[in-house]
C-alpha cells in the first residue's frame, strides 16, 4: 500500500513538473517550432510539411547552423483539433521558448493560433494559400492570397486559350475560404461583365464524398450553350472522389474545364489521372516546373524522405521559401529576436524554385509568380501559363467593399495591418 | 454488317495502308516533316496554326501525329528541336519519327521535352481528329469522331461528313453522325430552310448537348421563325430530360444507399447480431481499402497485364485480413467484454485510434493510389443525358451481392444457424454442445471481413488514407439503428431509403442542409419507432 | 437508518473529499502562485499551466454532467460535446459583440466574419448578447432548451440504449453541419475567435487568466455539490432506480420521462457552464465541438475515471486531457498508440475506472486514516459504521 | 356503457396481436372487489400480455379495460395506472439491484412521484414505521441495509411483493411469485398472498398447481388468449377441455 503512495505521488511530482517548466531557453541551440498537425483530418497534408521543415532544419544545421548555433527542431502533434492549436502554440513559445513557428494549415487553425502569438509576440509562418484579409504582426503568409491565385486563374479561364468561359460554376466545400474566395471571383466576374445568372455557386461539407448529383448539376448548367467553366475550391480530402465522378462521368476538360487552388501533386497521387487530363490548377510553384532550384529541391526531398514516389507541392515552397527567407533574416538580424528578425524581414529576398524570386513586402506578404498548370497522366501539371513577372500578395481584397479601405503595412508611417489611414500620418516636415 | 460491306470495308483499308506507305511519299515527305517541325512552338497561337497546317496536308500520317500531340507523345528533343512521337518505356523515351513512322533511337527525361497543348488545342485536335477518323475501320472510332465533330461544329467537316455517313452502316454511328451534320447546318448553314430541317432533326436527339446547341442558337439569332421552332423543340429536349433527370436521381440514391449499405452491412452483424459497439469497424473498411492497395501494388509491379482482375483477387484477400484481425481483436480484447457493451466502445475506440496511426506508421498520412480496372471505369451515357457510371453500377450489385450472400450464411449453414444460436441464448447453445467461444469469434470476423470487402469497393470511390473509416463510421451507426438492431432485411431497406432520402433532398436543399434533414429525419423516425424500422415486437423486446 | 448531514456525507467519501480539498486548494493557490510569486522563483506557475488546468477543469466539470445521466441515469449520451458547444457559443457571441469597433473592419455592431461575407444588418438572434446578464441567461438557456426538447421527444418515445445513443450522436452530427454553414450565421467554420475581454478586462491578463482558472475549479466544486445532491436526494435514488430497471420504476407509478428529462436538462445546463467557461480560455469556438467523435471522447473521460461515481469523471477528464497534452507534445508521432492504449488496457485491467479499482481506493484511504489521525488523534468518527440507533 | 360498482377489474372482448399472432383473443374477464383469483394455463397462453394489458404496457387492438368500474386503462400508461392504484409483479423478481432493501421499500412508497417533490423528499417517521411493518411482513428485517442484489431469488421476490405492498395498491397483479422457490418458501407465499388479499384485490397467474390449490380461490384457465374455464381449482381441473389442453400435447 505505502509503494502504491509512493509511486502516486511520484507520478503526480513527474506530472506536476512537466507542467510547471518554465521558459527555459537552452543557449546553445536556436529552437524551431513545428506545429503540424500529424493525426486526424489534417495529417493527410500538413504531415508533409512537417517533413519538410525538418529538412530544411538538417539543411542549415549541415551548412554550421545559425549564428553559430545548431537549429533544433521542437515539433509537437495538434491533432487536427483547433482549440489544441492554441495550446501548443503557447507550449512552444512559453515552455519550450522557441524563436519561430512553421505551422498550421487550415484557416481555423491559424485564427485559433493568432492571438496566441499576438499576446507573446511570437513569430509564425504560415505556407498555405487562404483566403487573405488578414495581416497579423507576428504572422508572415507565405502562401498565395487569392490575387495571387483566383484572379489569374478566372482570368485564363476567360482568356482564349484557357477557352473563353462565359459561364462559371464555383464549387467549393463550405468554409471560410472558399465563401470568401468565391465573393471575390463572383465581384471580379461581375466586373468582366459576366451577370449573376451565368454565375452557379454551390458549397458542399467537408470530406463530402457523393458527387453525383453535384457535378450532374454542373453539366446541366453548362447545357445553356456558353462555354462553362468550374472553379473549384473543394477542400482536401473530398477532392478525390469529386475527380472520381468527373471522370467517370466523362467530363472533358476541354468541354467543361475545372481549375482548383487546393488541388496539388499530393492530393493527385491517389489518383489515376488519366481522365482528367486538361483539368487545371493554379499555383505558385509545381513540381514539373524546369528550375536547378527545383530540381535540387526535389533531388533533395526524395532523399530525406527515402521514397522516390514522393512528390513535392506549392505549400512545400512556401514552406521552403518562408524559412530560407527567415534564416537570412535571423543572419541580418544578428539575433533571433522577433522584434529584431520581423524588421530585417522587409524586402528579403529569396529564389523561388520555379524562377524568379520571391520578396517579402511590408504586408507580411510574398510576391510571387502565378502559374496555371493543366493535369496530365503521370499526375503532375503542365505549365499553360504564368504570369510575366511577380504578383504582389494582397492581404486585404479589392473586391470585397469593406476590405477594399484597408491597408496592411507594417513600417513607417503605417505600422498596422487594417488601417484606412496611417497610424504616424503627420510626419514631422522640418 | 454484310459481307459485302466487310468487304467495302477491307479494300478501304488496303487502300489507306497503300496510301501510307513511305516509299511511295518520298516526295510528299519532306513537305510533311517540315509541317510536322512547325508543331515546335512554345506559342500556342502557333501551335493552334500548326495543327491546322498539319491536317490540311491531307496526308494520312497526320493521324498518329495529332493523336501523340493529343495523348502528350510528341515530344522535341532539346538538342536540335526534332519533332518526335515517343513512347515511355522505363526511363527512357523510345523515340519514333513522325514522318517514316521508324524508331529511330531513344532519349532521357532531361533530353526531351513534351509539345505541351491547352484545351482549346484540345478541342481543335479532337475535331480535326473526329474528321480525319470518321471513316475508320474501327466503329468504336467512328462513333467517337462524330462525337467530336458535334462538338467541335466545324463547317468545314461538312463534306467528308455527308461523304462518311454514304458509307456508314452501324445504326448508332450514323445517328450520332446524323446529330453532327444537323448541329452543323443548324449552326452554319445560310438557308433558312435547312436550318429548320436540322432543328426538326435535333429534336429526335433528347440529350443536354443538343439543348446546349440549341441555347445557343436562339441566343444568337435574330430570326423569328428559327427562334419559334428552336424554342419548341427545346422545350421537348427539356422536358424529356426532366423526366429521365429523376431516373438519374433515383439512380444516384440508390448508388448512395449501396454505398451506405456496404459500410453498415459488417457492422449490422459485429453490432446488430453480438451487441458490440464496435467503433474500429470503420477501420476495419479502411484496412480492405489498403488491401486493395497492396494487392494492386503487386499486380502493377508483377502482372501489369492482368491489373483488371486485381479487385477479384483483393476481395479474398480483404476479407481474409480483416477477417483474421477481426478474430484476433475478438480473441483479444471483444470476449473479455461480453455483456459490457459500453465497454466494448471504449475499447474499441482505443483500438481504432491505434489502427489508424499503425497505417499511417507504414503507409504514410496521404492517399494511396487505387486503380479503377478497366470495367470499372467510365459510364453508359444513354443519349438521353442519363449517365450511369460503372463503377456505381458495379457497387449496387455487389452491395446486393454481399447481402445475399449473408442471408444465405445466416440461414442455410450450420454456421449461421449457431451463430443465431449463441446470439440469442448463450447457455443453452453451449450446453448443446456449441463451442460458443468460437462461434463468437467467426462471427465477429465474419463481421469484420465483410467491412474489408466493403473496403474494397469503396476503394474504388473514395480516398484511401488512414481517415477513410472515420468518414463512414456514423453513417453506418445510423443505418443500423434506422433499420433496426439485429436485423439484416432492416439494413438493407434502411441504407437505400436514406441515400434515396438524401439524394431526393440534395437538389432542393443542397448537400449540406440535405444531409441535416435527413439526421433530423433520423432523430425523429425513431421517435415514432423507437427501435428502428423493423424492430421486434411483442415479449421478446423486453428479454 | 439514519442519512447523515449532506456535509458529513461528503466527508465520508474518502476520494472525494481529497480531490476536492486539492482543487479547492488550488483554486486559490495556483493564481496566487501566478500572480504573486516572481518568475524566477521555482514556486511560480505559468500563464501557460494556468490556462492549460483552467481547461482541463472545464472539462471536468462537462465529464461530470455525462456522468450524471449516463452513470445514475443510464442514459449514454454521445452528444453531450453539443451543449457544452452551445454554451460556448453562446458565450462566444457574447464576447465578439464586446469586441465592438475593435474589429478588424472596425465595424462598430456587426463581427468581423459578417463584415467580410458582405452581411448589412445583425442576424435577429444575436440581439441581446451584447448584454453580459441576457449571454449567461442564454449559457443555460440554450443548452437547457435544446436537451429539454430534444430530451421530451425521445423520453416520452421511450427511445433508450443505442437507439437513444446514436440519435443523440445524430443530433450533435446535425448541429455540426448546420454550424459549418456560412449561412448560419456563426462564423462557420473559423467559428468566433479575436476576442478581447469580457466585462471590460482584457482576456490576455494574467489577472483575467487566474480569476478564469479560479472560477473554472469553483465551476467544478458547484457541480460536484449539485450532482452530489441530487444523487444523494429520493430522485438520485429514483435515477438509479430507472437506470437498474426501468420498468419496475414505471410500475411502481413513477414517470420515468420526466426524471430523464430533469437529469437530461441538469446535466445539459452543466455542459453548457462548462462551455462558456472554456472558450474565454481557449480564445475561440467553432464547429469542431460539435465532432461526434468529441462528444464520444467525453464518455471515455467518464469510463475511465469510472461513472457512477461523481469523483470519477473528474479524475479521468484530467487524466486523459493530461496524457493528451503531454504526449502530442513529447511523442508526436506515437502518442495515439498511448491514448489507444491507455482506453484498452483501463477497459481489460481496470472495468471500473481509476475509482473504481480496490488498490487506489484504498492507498487513499490508508493516507486519510493516517491525516485522520495526525489532525484529531482521539475523536475522529469512523463513519463507515453506521451510527447506532 | 354498463356500471361494475363492485367490479375492481374489467375487461371486455380484449384482442391484441403481434405481428399476426393473435397473443390475446377476445378475452373478457371479471374481478370482484376484494378478490384472490389465480390464473393457469400453458406457455403462450397469453397471461403475460393480459398484465402487459392491465397495467398499460401493451395497448390492445380493440376491446374494453376498466378499473374500479369506470377507469378506461386503455387510455393510460403505465406509471398513471400504477398511481390509480395497480401492483404488478414479474415474472422474473426486478427489483433494484444496486439500492438496499430499505431504499427499494422506500421508492415504492405511495405518496408523490414527481422529480420536483423526490428532490427535495424527506422520509417521515411513520413512514418509516411503514417500512418495517412490511420488512417485517416479508420477513427481511436482518437483510435491510443490503444491496437488493445481494439477496437469494426467492428473497427477490419477496421484495418485489413487499415493493407492492408499500405501494397500497387496490389491485395487485402477480406474476409466478414462487418460481424458482423452495417447498418451505412456496408455502410462506401462499400465506403472505393470502393475507394481502384481505384487504387487496389480487391476481396469482401460476404454473404450480400444488401452489395454486393452496391459495384456494377461483381459478380461470388461459389458451390461445382467451378464457377456457373458470371455476374453483377441482372443478377446472375436471373440465375436458382443460386436460386436452394440459395432457394433450
Amino acid at each position: 500500500m505505502k509503494k502504491t503512495v509512493k509511486t502516486l505521488l511520484g507520478a503526480g511530482a513527474i506530472a506536476l513538473s512537466g507542467l510547471a517548466a518554465t521558459a527555459v531557453q537552452a543557449a546553445d541551440t536556436i529552437k524551431v517550432g513545428v506545429l503540424h498537425s500529424l493525426s486526424g483530418t489534417m495529417a493527410i497534408s500538413e504531415t508533409t510539411l512537417k517533413d519538410t521543415v525538418l529538412m530544411m532544419v538538417e539543411g542549415q544545421n549541415k551548412k554550421g547552423g545559425l549564428l553559430g548555433k545548431k537549429l533544433e527542431a521542437v515539433v509537437v502533434d495538434p491533432a487536427s483539433n483547433w482549440p489544441l492549436f492554441a495550446e501548443k502554440t503557447r507550449e512552444l513559445i512559453e515552455k519550450e521558448g522557441v524563436d519561430v513557428i512553421f505551422g498550421c494549415w487550415t484557416s481555423v487553425s491559424r485564427k485559433s493560433v493568432l492571438p496566441v502569438v499576438e499576446e507573446l509576440n511570437g513569430m509564425l509562418f504560415y505556407p498555405v494559400q487562404y483566403e487573405g484579409e488578414e495581416s497579423s504582426r507576428n504572422v508572415f503568409y507565405t502562401g498565395a492570397a487569392p490575387n495571387q491565385q483566383a484572379i489569374p486563374a478566372v482570368d485564363y479561364l476567360l482568356s482564349e486559350d484557357g477557352g473563353g468561359a462565359e459561364r462559371i460554376v464555383l464549387l467549393g466545400t463550405d468554409y471560410v475560404y472558399p465563401r470568401t474566395t468565391n465573393k471575390i471571383l463572383r465581384s471580379y466576374l461581375n466586373a468582366k461583365g459576366i451577370k449573376d445568372a451565368d454565375i452557379m455557386e454551390n458549397y458542399t461539407p467537408f470530406g463530402h464524398s457523393d458527387w453525383q448529383t453535384i457535378v450532374a448539376d454542373v453539366k446541366k448548367f453548362a447545357s445553356a450553350g456558353k462555354k462553362t467553366a468550374v472553379v473549384s475550391t473543394i477542400n482536401g480530402d473530398a477532392n478525390v472522389p469529386f475527380y472520381k465522378e468527373l471522370g467517370n462521368q466523362g467530363i472533358k476538360a476541354e468541354d467543361i474545364p475545372v481549375v482548383a487552388f487546393s488541388v496539388g501533386e499530393e492530393e493527385l497521387a491517389g489518383l489515376d489521372t488519366a481522365p482528367l487530363v486538361g483539368h487545371l490548377a493554379a499555383w505558385n510553384y509545381f513540381m514539373s516546373v524546369d528550375a536547378p532550384e527545383n530540381e535540387e529541391f526535389i533531388t533533395a526531398w526524395k532523399k530525406f524522405i527515402k521514397d522516390d514516389k514522393r512528390v513535392t507541392n506549392d505549400p512545400m515552397e512556401a514552406t521552403y521559401i518562408g524559412f530560407k527567407m527567415w534564416t537570412q533574416a535571423v543572419k541580418q538580424a544578428g539575433s533571433t529576436n522577433v522584434d529584431a528578425v520581423r524588421q530585417a524581414m522587409y524586402g528579403q529576398k529569396v529564389k523561388n524554385l520555379t524562377g524568379g524570386v520571391a520578396v517579402m513586402n511590408t504586408n507580411h506578404h510574398l510576391s510571387k509568380p502565378v502559374l496555371i498548370g493543366e493535369i496530365q497522366d503521370d499526375g503532375q501539371f503542365d505549365i499553360v501559363w504564368q504570369t510575366e513577372g511577380e504578383v504582389v500578395g494582397d492581404a486585404w481584397s479589392d473586391f470585397i467593399p469593406e476590405s477594399a479601405k484597408l491597408t496592411a503595412d507594417w513600417t513607417y508611417p503605417w505600422v498596422c495591418g487594417n488601417c484606412s489611414k496611417p497610424n504616424f500620418e503627420k510626419m514631422p516636415t522640418n | 454488317m454484310t459481307i459485302l460491306s466487310k468487304f467495302s470495308w477491307l479494300a478501304l483499308f488496303a487502300v489507306l495502308v497503300a496510301f501510307t506507305a513511305p516509299v511511295q511519299n518520298v516526295a510528299h515527305a519532306d513537305e510533311f516533316s517540315k509541317i510536322v517541325q512547325t508543331l515546335n512552338t512554345k506559342s500556342k497561337k502557333k501551335l493552334g496554326k500548326a495543327i491546322d497546317a498539319v491536317v490540311a496536308t491531307g496526308d494520312e500520317r497526320a493521324v498518329p501525329v495529332l493523336e501523340a500531340l493529343l495523348e502528350g507523345k510528341l515530344f522535341y528533343r532539346k538538342t536540335d528541336n526534332q519533332v518526335f512521337i515517343t513512347e515511355k518505356s522505363g526511363k527512357v523515351y523510345l523515340l519514333t519519327d513522325p514522318s517514316t513512322g521508324k524508331e529511330i533511337g531513344e532519349a532521357t527525361r532531361k533530353e526531351a521535352k513534351k509539345i505541351g497543348i491547352n484545351n482549346r488545342l484540345r478541342g481543335q485536335l479532337k475535331g480535326a481528329l473526329g474528321g480525319m477518323t470518321l471513316m475508320s475501320p474501327d466503329a468504336e472510332k467512328r462513333l467517337k469522331a462524330a462525337n467530336d465533330v458535334f462538338k467541335a461544329g466545324d463547317p468545314a467537316m461538312l463534306k467528308i461528313l455527308k461523304k462518311a455517313l454514304l458509307r456508314e452502316e452501324d445504326g448508332t454511328v450514323k445517328e450520332r453522325m446524323n446529330r453532327a451534320l444537323a448541329a452543323i447546318e443548324l449552326e452554319h448553314a445560310k438557308d433558312l430552310q435547312i436550318r429548320l430541317l436540322a432543328v426538326q432533326k435535333l429534336g429526335e436527339y433528347t440529350d443536354p448537348e443538343v439543348a446546349a446547341l440549341l441555347n445557343k442558337i436562339i441566343a444568337g439569332t435574330k430570326d423569328e421563325q428559327l427562334i419559334a421552332s428552336a424554342t419548341e423543340t427545346l422545350s421537348d429536349v427539356e422536358s424529356s430530360l426532366a423526366s429521365w433527370a429523376i431516373v438519374g436521381n433515383l439512380f444516384q440514391g440508390v448508388s448512395l444507399g449501396s454505398v451506405l449499405l456496404l459500410a453498415a452491412v459488417g457492422l449490422a452483424i459485429t453490432f446488430g447480431v453480438m451487441g458490440v459497439i464496435n467503433m474500429a469497424h470503420g477501420e476495419m473498411v479502411m484496412l480492405g481499402a489498403y488491401t486493395t492497395f497492396m494487392v494492386q501494388e503487386v499486380f502493377r509491379n508483377y502482372f501489369p497485364g492482368a491489373f483488371d482482375w486485381s479487385l477479384l483477387v483483393a476481395l479474398p484477400a480483404a476479407f481474409l485480413v480483416t477477417g483474421l484481425v477481426g478474430i484476433a481483436i475478438e480473441r483479444g480484447i471483444i470476449r473479455w467484454l461480453y455483456g459490457r457493451p459500453l465497454e466494448t466502445l471504449l475499447a474499441t475506440w482505443g483500438l481504432s485510434l491505434v489502427l489508424q496511426q499503425i497505417i499511417r506508421s507504414f503507409f504514410g498520412p496521404t492517399n494511396q493510389e487505387v486503380g479503377n480496372p478497366s470495367w470499372m471505369s467510365g459510364a453508359i451515357e444513354t443519349s438521353t443525358g442519363l449517365v450511369l457510371t460503372y463503377n456505381r453500377i458495379w457497387i449496387i450489385l455487389f452491395s446486393l451481392a454481399v447481402i445475399a450472400l449473408l442471408a444465405v450464411i445466416a440461414r442455410r449453414t450450420m454456421f449461421g444457424l449457431q451463430m443465431r444460436a449463441v446470439t440469442q441464448n448463450r447457455a443453452m447453445a453451449n450446453s448443446m454442445g456449441i463451442r460458443s467461444g468460437w462461434v463468437d469469434a467467426l462471427t465477429f470476423a465474419l463481421g469484420s471481413g465483410i467491412a474489408g470487402i466493403a473496403g474494397v469497393a469503396l476503394s474504388q470511390i473514395d480516398n484511401v488514407s488512414p481517415n477513410l473509416g472515420q468518414s463512414y463510421i456514423i453513417d453506418s451507426f445510423m443505418v443500423v439503428v434506422f433499420g433496426g438492431v439485429g436485423n439484416l432485411w432492416g439494413t438493407l431497406v434502411g441504407a437505400f431509403s436514406l441515400g434515396i432520402a438524401n439524394k431526393f433532398m440534395e437538389p432542393y436543399a443542397g448537400a449540406v442542409l440535405g444531409k441535416i434533414l435527413v439526421l433530423v429525419g433520423i432523430i425523429l423516425f425513431i421517435q415514432k419507432r423507437p427501435r428502428g424500422l423493423f424492430a421486434l415486437k411483442g415479449r421478446a423486446v423486453e428479454a | 437508518m439514519i442519512r447523515q448531514p449532506f456535509i458529513l456525507r461528503i466527508l465520508q467519501d474518502r476520494l472525494a473529499s481529497f480531490i476536492l480539498g486539492l482543487l479547492l486548494l488550488s483554486a486559490f493557490l495556483v493564481p496566487a502562485l501566478n500572480l504573486y510569486v516572481s518568475p524566477e522563483s521555482a514556486l511560480h506557475v505559468p500563464s501557460y499551466v494556468v490556462t492549460l488546468l483552467g481547461k482541463y477543469l472545464t472539462y471536468a466539470l462537462l465529464a461530470l454532467s455525462v456522468d450524471l445521466v449516463w452513470g445514475y441515469c443510464g442514459i449514454l449520451s454521445l452528444g453531450h460535446g453539443a451543449f457544452f458547444a452551445l454554451g460556448g457559443y453562446a458565450m462566444g457571441m457574447h464576447m465578439m459583440r464586446q469586441i465592438g469597433d475593435r474589429g478588424v473592419y472596425g465595424d462598430p455592431v456587426l463581427p468581423d466574419f459578417m463584415v467580410f461575407l458582405d452581411w448589412k444588418e445583425l442576424p435577429w438572434y444575436w440581439y441581446g448578447f451584447d448584454n453580459f446578464g441576457f449571454a449567461l441567461l442564454m449559457v443555460l438557456l440554450v443548452p437547457g432548451l435544446l436537451a429539454f426538447i430534444f430530451g421530451w421527444f425521445a423520453f416520452r418515445s421511450r427511445v433508450t440504449g443505442v437507439y437513444l445513443s446514436i440519435i443523440t450522436q445524430a443530433m450533435t452530427y446535425a448541429l455540426l453541419l448546420a454550424f459549418f454553414r456560412n449561412d448560419m450565421g456563426f462564423g462557420g467554420n473559423n467559428g468566433l475567435t479575436d476576442f478581447k475581454d469580457i466585462l471590460g478586462f482584457d482576456l490576455k491578463s494574467d489577472g483575467m487568466r487566474a480569476s478564469l482558472f479560479f472560477l473554472s475549479a469553483m465551476a467544478v466544486i458547484f457541480g460536484y455539490f449539485v450532482c452530489k445532491f441530487i444523487v444523494e436526494s429520493r430522485l438520485g435514488r429514483v435515477i438509479i432506480a430507472i437506470r437498474d430497471a426501468e420498468s419496475r420504476a414505471r410500475f411502481l407509478g413513477y414517470r420515468v420521462e420526466y426524471y430523464k428529462l430533469f437529469v437530461f436538462v441538469v446535466s445539459a445546463v452543466l455542459a453548457g457552464i462548462a462551455g462558456a467557461l472554456y472558450v474565454p480560455q481557449v480564445g475561440i469556438i467553432n464547429p469542431s465541438e460539435f465532432a461526434p467523435a468529441n462528444s464520444i471522447e467525453i464518455v471515455i473521460w467518464v469510463a475511465l475515471g469510472g461513472r457512477g461515481t461523481l469523483i470519477g469523471p473528474i479524475i479521468g477528464a484530467l487524466v486523459v486531457n493530461y496524457a493528451k497534452t503531454y504526449f502530442t507534445g513529447a511523442l508526436p508521432e506515437i502518442w495515439l498508440y498511448m491514448l489507444g492504449g491507455l482506453f484498452i488496457l483501463t477497459t481489460l485491467f481496470l472495468p471500473k475506472g481509476i475509482t473504481g479499482t480496490e488498490s487506489i481506493a484504498q492507498s487513499f484511504e490508508n493516507y486519510r486514516l493516517k491525516l485522520a489521525r495526525w489532525l484529531r488523534p482521539h475523536d475522529f468518527p469512523d463513519l463507515n459504521k453506521e451510527p447506532a440507533e | 356503457m354498463k356500471q361494475h360498482t363492485d367490479t375492481i377489474l374489467y375487461l371486455d372482448s380484449v384482442s391484441v396481436s403481434f405481428d399476426g399472432f393473435k397473443a390475446i383473443n377476445n378475452l373478457s374477464l371479471y374481478i370482484e372487489q376484494g378478490e384472490l383469483r389465480a390464473i393457469i394455463g400453458p406457455n403462450g397462453a397469453g397471461k403475460t400480455t393480459m398484465m402487459d394489458i392491465i397495467t398499460g404496457k401493451t395497448r390492445p387492438d380493440t376491446g374494453t379495460v376498466l378499473f374500479n368500474g369506470d377507469t378506461a386503462l386503455t387510455e393510460l400508461d403505465e406509471a398513471a395506472i400504477a398511481n390509480l392504484g395497480i401492483g404488478r409483479k414479474f415474472q422474473k423478481p426486478t427489483v433494484f439491484e444496486h439500492h438496499t432493501v430499505f431504499d427499494n421499500l422506500e421508492l415504492s412508497l405511495k405518496g408523490n412521484r414527481t422529480p420536483f417533490e423526490s428532490l427535495f423528499f424527506k422520509l417521515k417517521t411513520e413512514q418509516r414505521d411503514r417500512i418495517d411493518d412490511v420488512l417485517k411482513t416479508i420477513n427481511l428485517q436482518d437483510a435491510r441495509n443490503q444491496e437488493a442484489g445481494s439477496l437469494s431469488h426467492g428473497q427477490k421476490q419477496w421484495l418485489e411483493i413487499g415493493m407492492l405492498l408499500m405501494q397500497d395498491p387496490d389491485l395487485l397483479l402477480v406474476d409466478e411469485p414462487v418460481a424458482g422457490m423452495t417447498d418451505a418458501e412456496t408455502i410462506e407465499t401462499a400465506r403472505l398472498l393470502k393475507d394481502i388479499s384481505k384487504n387487496h384485490s389480487v391476481i396469482v397467474v401460476e404454473h404450480d398447481m400444488d401452489f395454486v390449490k393452496s391459495l384456494d380461490c377461483r381459478v380461470n384457465v388461459l389458451h390461445e388468449g382467451s378464457v377456457l374455464a373458470e371455476g374453483s381449482l377441482d372443478l377446472v381441473q375436471s373440465n375436458p377441455e382443460v386436460i386436452e389442453v394440459y395432457l394433450g400435447r
